[in-house]
């Protein structure tokens, strides 16, 4: 069965990119739907199967890499973690297929699209089902070279297929760091599998040198790669520039997917991270420092989909924050939560985006409630699950990261305050996106002369928003809080449903006890009610701000009165620039530096030198080579008769 | 038979080399008269018509023959002419230098066994040769230079075109005809002219029973040797005037036509000599005839008079052929050469040996 | 002694054609004159008892070499006024080469004693018999080596002299 | 009886089937029966060398072994055999001169029956080398290789080719004039040990107490020939002009198996003979790889011509071949690190050479290489795209194709011996995804700039039936390793491990016809 | 031709032609010249074989003297086509022209 489930999509995808006639688009959706469907029916029995038993299972597929001492069979896993996963992506995957349907209905190449679609499919479900961390390392370049094609699927316009390249360049550093620690990891373990690693981790009851050391490098190492793939700082840049990518795209593997595979893999590398508390610091620091940061560039950002992209990084932050203090589980439910609001916000932008035409800029909207209300109550709910509002599922999970990162005992209560002011800056940013959507006056375009109204997207666009708007409510409530739970008597279904898969290994146990530590429900009760009014104030001046008016408010005041700080925010901290002037360029220069002089004169040029050398040295030889045969034939017949006389006596 | 005791072997030989030579230089100028008189009256037969007939004195016009007669006194009588740009040595020399090697290959043709006079064993060849076969070969090779130089020297194109043409031709041609004589030579096992006559003492034991191949490349290449019609592209009228001699009147065109029937005659010998038994009468072993006519001299004119008549077979051959067969084109004449005589040839050679060496 | 004779007659007309080759202006008449030295020595042969070597002498140099020059006098159509003028550099070297030769001549004529005796009427009677022998047993090899030899020259000429496909210097 | 006769001679039949075939090929009268004989002739000897393969058992010893005296006076001999270490090499050298005879086809331009012929000789004297284990046969045909390739660049070439081919030609017989210096050297040492004379390459991995200092000169001299050949940093420079010339065919089999020459003869030569010596060189050479990792990977970036990059890229790659080679660990070479360098030089053959392909591809169609020149070609050129991708990601090393294999276990095992070298090595992988993206996007995406471009042909049938196997095996060679790398394990573990002191056994002929026997060396569960 | 001429007399002349030849190689321009010399130091060679076998009193030296001659047929025809090559290459057969191993 769990074969099946990576067969399906590989299918879909052979069959859509080379086998099948290209012609029908019908066949070509169908395809790709039953493909990813097929996959998650057979994730549903696999999830069953492992559910009712709670072992994790391995299942060895073929002994794929063996030299030396190493080996790497592909072998997969199914236990709670990939479990989860591989229902997240088969089961968004099935409505973000059906919704691209509709979506990519106008254009030529879907067979294209569609193969590429479901060969991310197959990836991500190797990414998240591989036992170990090579097979894991196939998936996660592999949802990279989809990503990558992805983005460039309309390759005519040069903007996208640099896009493309960027993320797949900047992901690759990630790969470094990723592979750099499986070498690490391999060095001084010997093994690569997780299983292994973990039982070793396990029965370690204390880390001697060079154990700690190597922990820190090696969880560092992976943290680098899970910062290129979850679009952290400072690699989070090409995650913006990815919208380029059709919005289904943007919506599956950029939103709910794909760059949660960091945190995927640092949930699965848990017992590694509980071990090197130091890097636990930097991940928790950087996870804090993207949310807000990536937050304060979506507060002005008037591309929808831009707005979007940065609240992605900067859920992903939350995300990463969890992680980095320790609450993996709160984590992994952030993710599970965020790839339900956040692949139901971007279908809804997409929604959008289709029905303007692919018109992106928020400023050339306004008013669409009216003409597209199923995606205005979607969105709705969308916007109020990630702002976290109480009751959504977004409240649930940032609630706990945010608890979690109070009670850490470095610098606790700082992150807590970073991860607050993104949630209010978050807040701000959503509801300043819904209301100039979706309120207000439509806007008028002057210059366009046949001004079409926007249509309410067919059934097969709208349905895959409408489950997914349910999910966004539903799933928050796997998760509730223990504090909240006891309430009604229950508890964290979700943290309890983890606990066998991560676990602090004994040798950490003493660093991450007040993770078990008993807390006063009151200060818990107070950082959450202060979060809520929090989002309801940045929500209330976001409705103030952009609801029937001109645009003005905070954005009109920042823009009058820190016009550089406005401008900054706009220009994303001018980052990418920065990158561009400091790395890029400078690289491309000693790129040239080295063709044209080093190689060209210098190597090159010595080597010519030497033959130079040659010629010359023959040339003073060869001056009595007058080239007169007359000549040459006298010194010859003169030199024989010579020796003749010579011989003579 | 008186001796002459006054004269020792040497002399005696050098004397008879001398007259043998004469009595050969007289004989063969009288061929070109007849050979004209033949190619004129042949054609005439052959075409139902009567040809020249009509010189004569009185009554007596023998069959056209004075025609002849009187066309070599115009010949001769007639003025020179040389071309202003020729190159008069050259000019002047070309036709005795492509007389002389048909002159020498005559000579060394044993045209009948040993005569005695006085004791004295003469040999009926001017130059009795152990190498014989070789020595005609490497005469005939120098004959090209006759047609090399006349076209040369004449200074223009069609001579020119016609003698390099003439002497492509000859060069290409006597390889086969040398690689169509060592079948003979590796059969009878020597390079003596009288030699291999000797060998063929019965009819089939004639050349061209035992190497009918050897034959036919032979007879090929005797009319390309000559550049005679069909191979007679370098004097090719419709093409190159006359080619080589286009520039040659009077006495020197007169010696070219010399020279070619002699190098006919020769030739003509040369392939009774080879594959007809030479001299040797058919049937009649030279003893026999010996005991016959009761002299030996008297046999070997016998035998000199079937070597001519066999000539005269392959001389009327000649004028047979010329007027039946069209030319050839250049290309042709090369290819037949060197793609088909030349393969041909060397399969005999080795075909020859090969039997020879399985029956020995 | 009239074979002594006859050699200095031929060898006379052999160096004074041979010099006749090197020193006229027109090439076809110096080709003629080679075939002239050519023959003579092939005479030489005669008189020094090599009759086979004297018909091939005749056969190929006269025959077939020679031939090929004025051919290829003929072909390229020199002219006697185009060709034959002296190298520049000729004075001192025939000066000093006419000297050299002349003393090696010299010198070796004093030495002549050492040569050794020759074998009295040592030619065989059947000369083409034994140079035949000769070759295609003891030298059975060489001479194989030598057609291949032949066939590589006829090969080689016919693709040098073919038609240029090299770009002429002016192009 | 003839299957017997076969076997039993199967490498000299492999090394002197083309050699053969080329003869008949150059003499044959029509060009049509010359090119199918020439197929024929590749694919006999691709049958070959399958045999071969079948039949190889997976051990350590010398199989398929041939010897005959040939100056027995000076102690030289023919002698061939197939190890684990050439028989992946071997194989991709008939495969890929099969293929590029298909590719050369319809060639444009004269003496198509010539490049044919000078092909097969190629293959011959690169089979020869691959299998050659006396010193001087091994020296012999690794001068012959240069011959035909000299014609195949400077006669069918392009603007440059003259230059690019002297320069080729002298560079590398330069190096080997110092190899054969050295072997000559070693020849005379090993009389000077044991008494007899001996190129037997057996025989002279049995020299051990050669002085420090003649061992330095001699790895020298095999070194520098190698590295010439590789081309190792910065003896490169031939490179880029031999492959900008030389018409495509040339290109693919420089790059895919000739450079492969240099490594292999490192391998084979270099390493084991001079083991005391290798030890301290082993760090140079890994940094002076390591430097052409990046060295070339950043040049090609800037190249403004497709085939310049590719070339470039070479440098690179074979700089991962030399670094895995050289990660010396413990008295050991790494394993893994050796595995990889087996496995990449395979690799690579196959992914440039579909790229040098792809290039001549487009150089059909519009005689340009220009990337300025291309633009937004995946839309009139779609399978184009796909395969030149494809070949994309087997360069760059993507997981899934036989790039990762080779360059993750390089790593991996160069890791294990020195970490800073690994780290930088890997900044390869990045920038080898920079430039190899970049041509990628220059040449497929983007507007179509030029009109030229619009109405482009896609790959012919021919030349998908070039390609399409090579995509295959780029992926087949990343999803299966076990497959290529089973059979030659043991070998390679065998040099890893005993490089110090290697010894190569030779091992009896196998049986014909029962020869799964040895094979389930970790290719079952 | 039982009377022997003296071997001497053959050296000499040998000697003169060789050195005739030699001459006309080193004073003429004509290369077509140039080779009829060529053929004449060959035919002195020549000489001096066949004198030699004479002398010996075997037939080596003739053999020697025919495979000579076949040496000179091939130097005769590779040179001549050469001149031919030569002459379509420059335009004429002047030694002066053939400069290509000026240094």
């Amino acid at each position: 069965m769990i074969w099946m489930v990576l067969l399906f999509p590989l299918l879909g995808a052979l069959l859509n990119g080379f086998l099948l006639p290209r012609r029908s688009k019908l066949l070509s959706h169908g395809v790709a739907v039953a493909a990813v469907a097929g996959a998650f029916a057979c994730a549903c029995c696999v999830f069953l199967e492992f559910f009712a038993t709670r072992h994790s299972h391995l299942y060895f597929g073929f002994n794929w890499l063996q030299a030396g001492k190493f080996t790497a069979p592909f072998e997969l896993v199914v236990d709670q973690l990939s479990g989860l996963m591989i229902l997240i992506i088969t089961g968004i995957g099935t409505l973000i297929h059906i919704y691209a349907g509709g979506y990519m209905k106008e254009e030529v190449t879907t067979y294209r699209f569609f193969a590429y679609l479901n060969l991310f499919v197959f990836m991500m479900l190797l990414l998240v089902l591989g036992n170990n961390l090579l097979v894991m390392f196939v998936g996660w370049e592999g949802v990279g070279l989809c990503s990558y094609l992805l983005i460039g699927y309309w390759f005519q316009e040069e903007a996208n297929a640099k896009a493309g390249m960027k993320a797949f360049l900047v992901n690759r550093i990630g790969d470094i760091g990723f592979l750099i620690g499986i070498f690490l990891t391999y060095k001084h373990f010997g093994t690569v599998s997780f299983s292994e690693l973990s039982s070793w981790m396990n029965l370690m009851p204390t880390l001697a040198e060079p154990y700690p050391k190597a922990l820190f490098w090696i969880t560092l190492s992976f943290f680098i790669g899970a910062c290129g793939k979850s679009a952290q700082l400072p690699l989070y840049v090409w995650l913006p520039d990815a919208m380029a990518g059709p919005t289904p795209v943007s919506a599956l593997i950029h939103a709910a997917t794909m760059v949660t595979a960091g945190i995927f893999m640092m949930t699965r590398l848990s017992f590694f991270f509980y071990a090197a508390p130091d890097t636990m610091l930097i991940v928790a620091c950087v996870g804090a420092l993207t949310a807000l940061f990536a937050a304060t560039i979506a507060l002005v950002q008037t591309d929808i989909k831009k707005v979007l992209a940065y609240s992605t990084v900067s859920q992903l932050g939350y995300m990463v924050l969890a992680c980095g203090v320790g609450a993996f589980d709160a984590g992994v439910f952030h993710l599970l939560t965020h790839a339900c609001f956040k692949a139901l916000l971007f279908l809804g932008a997409g929604s959008v985006i289709f029905a303007m035409h692919h018109e992106q800029d928020m400023r050339r909207m306004g008013g669409l409630r009216k003409h597209l209300p199923i995606t205005h109550g979607v969105m709705l709910v969308g916007v109020l699950a990630i702002i976290g509002v109480p009751g959504f599922s977004g409240f649930f999970s940032k609630d706990e990261i945010l608890w979690k990162a109070f009670i850490f005992p470095t610098y606790g209560p700082i992150l807590w305050g970073i991860g607050f002011l993104a949630a209010g800056c978050t807040a701000f940013y959503m509801v300043r996106l819904l209301c100039l959507t979706f309120y207000g006056t439509p806007y008028q375009d002057k210059s366009a002369h046949h001004h079409h109204h926007p249509h309410e997207t067919p059934w097969y666009m709208w349905g895959p928003l409408v489950v997914l708007a349910l999910l966004s409510i539903g799933v928050g409530y796997l998760g509730v809080p223990d504090f909240l739970a006891h309430l009604v008597g229950g508890h964290n279904l979700f943290a309890h449903y983890l606990e066998g898969l991560i676990y602090i290994p004994a040798s950490a146990q003493g660093a991450w006890g007040h993770l078990h530590a008993e807390h006063a429900h009151e200060l818990e009760w107070g950082l959450m009610l202060s979060s809520v009014a929090l989002v309801t104030l940045a929500a209330g001046t976001a409705v103030f701000c952009y609801t029937n008016r001109p645009v003005r408010g905070v954005a009109s005041f920042l823009g009058g009165h820190f016009p550089r700080l406005h401008q900054l925010l706009l220009d994303k901290y001018r980052v990418d620039e920065c990158y561009q002037r400091k790395i890029v360029t400078p690289l491309a220069e000693i790129s040239t530096f080295l063709w044209q002089v080093v190689d060209v004169r210098v190597i090159n040029g010595c080597v010519n030198w030497v033959g130079y050398l040659l010629m010359g040295t023959s040339g003073i030889a060869s001056f009595r080579m007058t080239g007169s045969l007359h000549r040459y034939g006298f010194w010859v017949l003169a030199g024989t008769v010579c020796v003749l006389i010579i011989s003579c006596f | 038979m008186m001796q002459l005791p006054v004269l020792d072997e040497t002399a005696v030989q050098i004397i008879a080399t001398i007259v043998k030579f004469l009595v050969v230089l007289v004989g063969v100028l009288h061929i070109p008269p007849v050979m004209i008189w033949v190619e004129r009256r042949v054609p005439a037969l052959m075409q139902r018509r009567r040809g020249p007939n009509r010189v004569g004195f009185f009554k007596w016009r023998l069959w056209g023959l004075l025609q002849t007669l009187a066309d070599a006194v115009k010949l001769i009588f007639k003025e020179e002419s040389v071309p202003g740009s020729a190159y008069k040595g050259f000019f002047h020399l070309a036709p005795l230098i492509g007389l002389l090697p048909t002159l020498l290959f005559v000579s060394a043709i044993p045209f009948g066994p040993a005569i005695e006079i006085g004791g004295w064993k003469i040999p009926l060849s001017v130059i009795e040769l152990d190498i014989g076969l070789l020595f005609i070969l490497a005469v005939t090779g120098v004959g090209v230079y006759g047609v090399t130089l006349a076209g040369w020297a004449s200074n223009g194109k069609f001579s020119l075109l016609g003698s390099l043409r003439a002497s492509a031709q000859m060069i290409s041609y006597e390889i086969p005809l040398g690689l169509s004589l060592i079948p003979l030579v590796l059969i009878y096992g020597s390079l003596n002219l009288q030699q291999l006559i000797l060998a063929q003492s019965s009819v089939w034991k004639w050349g061209i029973f035992l190497s009918p191949i050897s034959f036919l490349i032979f007879l090929i290449c005797m009319f390309a040797e000559t550049n005679r019609a069909p191979f007679d592209l370098s004097e090719g009228e419709s093409e190159l005037v006359a080619g080589f001699h286009t520039e040659y009147g009077s006495a020197k065109f007169a010696l070219f036509f010399l020279g070619e029937y002699v190098a006919m005659f020769a030739l003509s010998c040369l392939c009774s000599v080879l594959f007809f038994g030479g001299w040797q009468i058919p049937f009649v072993a030279h003893e026999q005839l010996v005991s016959l006519t009761g002299s030996v001299n008297i046999a070997a004119l016998c035998g000199v008079m079937a070597l001519l008549l066999k000539a005269a077979f392959f001389m009327w051959l000649y004028v047979w052929v010329r007027w039946t067969l069209p030319r050839f084109r250049y290309d042709q004449l090369m290819k037949i050469g060197w793609k088909f005589l030349l393969p041909l040839g060397l399969a005999n050679v080795c075909v020859t040996a090969l039997v020879l060496a399985a029956l020995a | 002694m009239v074979e002594v004779w006859f050699f200095y007659f031929f060898a006379a007309i052999a160096v004074v054609a041979s010099l006749g080759v090197i020193l006229l202006r027109n090439p076809v008449a110096a080709a003629m004159l080679l075939v002239v030295t050519l023959c003579a020595l092939a005479a030489e042969y005669v008189l020094l008892g090599a009759e086979f070597s004297a018909a091939i002498q005749v056969l190929v140099y006269a025959g077939a070499i020679v031939i090929l020059f004025t051919f290829v006098i003929m072909m390229l159509n020199l002219g006697q006024e185009e060709v034959g003028q002296l190298a520049g550099f000729s004075k001192w070297a025939l000066l000093l080469f006419m000297l050299g030769g002349a003393g090696v001549i010299l010198i070796q004529r004093l030495s002549m004693g050492a040569l050794p005796p020759g074998v009295p009427g040592g030619a065989a009677s059947d000369n083409t018999y034994e140079v035949g022998m000769a070759l295609f047993t003891k030298y059975l090899w060489p001479f194989e080596l030598a057609s291949l030899l032949i066939l590589l020259a006829l090969i080689a000429s016919v693709v040098i002299a073919r038609k240029p496909t090299f770009p002429s210097r002016d192009a | 009886m003839l299957l017997l006769w076969i076997h039993s001679h199967i490498a000299t039949l492999t090394i002197f089937t083309p050699l053969l075939v080329a003869a008949l090929v150059v003499l044959c009268p029509s060009l049509w029966v010359a090119k199918w004989l020439a197929l024929l002739g590749a694919g006999a000897c691709f049958l070959e060398s399958v045999h071969m393969w079948h039949y190889f058992v997976p051990g350590s010893g010398l199989q398929f072994t041939e010897m005959h005296a040939w100056l027995p006076q000076w102690g030289i001999q023919y002698f061939v055999g197939v190890d684990g270490i050439s028989l992946l090499l071997i194989m991709l050298s008939t495969f890929l001169t099969c293929l590029l005879l298909i590719g050369a086809w319809n060639f444009e331009g004269k003496g198509q029956k010539t490049f044919f012929a000078l092909l097969l000789f190629l293959e011959s004297g690169m089979l020869g080398a691959l299998m050659a284990f006396d010193l001087v046969f091994f020296y012999v045909c690794w001068e012959v290789m240069l011959i035909p390739m000299y014609f195949i660049i400077g006669v069918w070439g392009g603007k440059n080719r003259i230059y690019a081919t002297t320069k080729f030609i002298l560079y590398t017989a330069f190096g080997s004039l110092l190899m054969l210096v050295a072997a000559i050297s070693l020849y005379l040492l090993y009389k000077k040990e044991f008494g007899v004379y001996s190129t037997n390459v057996l025989d002279l991995y049995r020299l051990s107490g050669l002085p420090a200092a003649s061992q330095f000169w001699l790895f020298c001299a095999f070194a520098l020939a190698f590295a010439i050949k590789i081309p190792l940093w910065p003896f490169h420079t031939w490179l880029p002009h031999a492959h900008t010339e030389a018409p495509t065919t040339g290109s693919v089999i420089l790059a895919g198996v000739m450079l492969k020459m240099g490594t292999y003869g490192l391998l084979r030569f270099a390493i084991p003979l001079f083991p005391a010596v290798f030890l301290d060189f082993a760090p140079v050479l890994s940094v002076l790889g390591v430097i052409g990792i990046i060295y070339g990977a950043l040049v090609a970036w800037q190249q403004p011509d497709a085939k310049k990059m590719v070339a470039y890229s070479s440098v690179s790659h074979l700089g991962f071949v030399v670094v895995g080679s050289c990660a010396v660990l413990h008295s050991m070479i790494s394993p893994e690190a050796l595995t990889g360098a087996v496995y990449q030089m395979i690799n690579h053959g196959v992914s440039t050479g579909m790229l040098f392909f792809l290039v001549g591809v487009l150089y059909d169609r519009r005689h340009t290489r220009l990337l300025d020149d291309f633009g937004g070609l995946a839309r009139p050129m779609p399978w184009f795209a796909v395969l030149l991708i494809i070949a994309t990601l087997g360069s760059v090393g993507l997981p899934g194709t036989g790039g990762f294999v080779g360059e993750f276990l390089i790593l991996l095992g160069t890791f294990q011996s020195n970490p800073a070298i690994a780290i930088l090595a890997s900044l390869g992988v990045l920038l080898g995804a920079v430039y190899m993206l970049t041509l990628c996007r220059k040449i497929l995406f983007g507007p179509v700039t030029h009109k030229e471009n619009e109405s482009l042909q896609d790959v012919s049938w021919r030349e998908a039936l070039v390609l399409a196997p090579l995509a295959v095996l780029v992926i087949a060679m990343g999803v299966q390793p076990g497959f290529f790398l089973d059979r030659v394990r043991p070998s390679i573990d065998h040099l890893a491990k005993t490089y110090s002191e290697y010894r190569l056994e030779r091992v009896e002929l196998p049986p014909l016809g029962c020869c799964k026997g040895g094979c389930s060396n970790g290719c079952e569960e | 031709m039982s009377a022997m001429v003296p071997i001497e007399h053959s050296l000499i002349l040998a000697f003169l032609l060789f050195f005739i030849g030699a001459a006309g190689v080193l004073i003429r321009r004509n290369l077509i010249t140039v080779l009829m010399s060529i053929e004449l130091m060959l035919n002195s060679a020549n000489l001096l074989f066949v004198a030699a076998s004479r002398q010996v009193g075997n037939v080596e030296g003739q053999v020697m003297m025919s495979f000579v001659i076949l040496i000179a047929a091939c130097e005769a025809a590779i040179g001549l086509a050469m001149v031919i090559a030569i002459f379509r290459r420059y335009g004429n057969i002047k030694t002066e022209f053939l400069r290509a191993l000026r240094g």
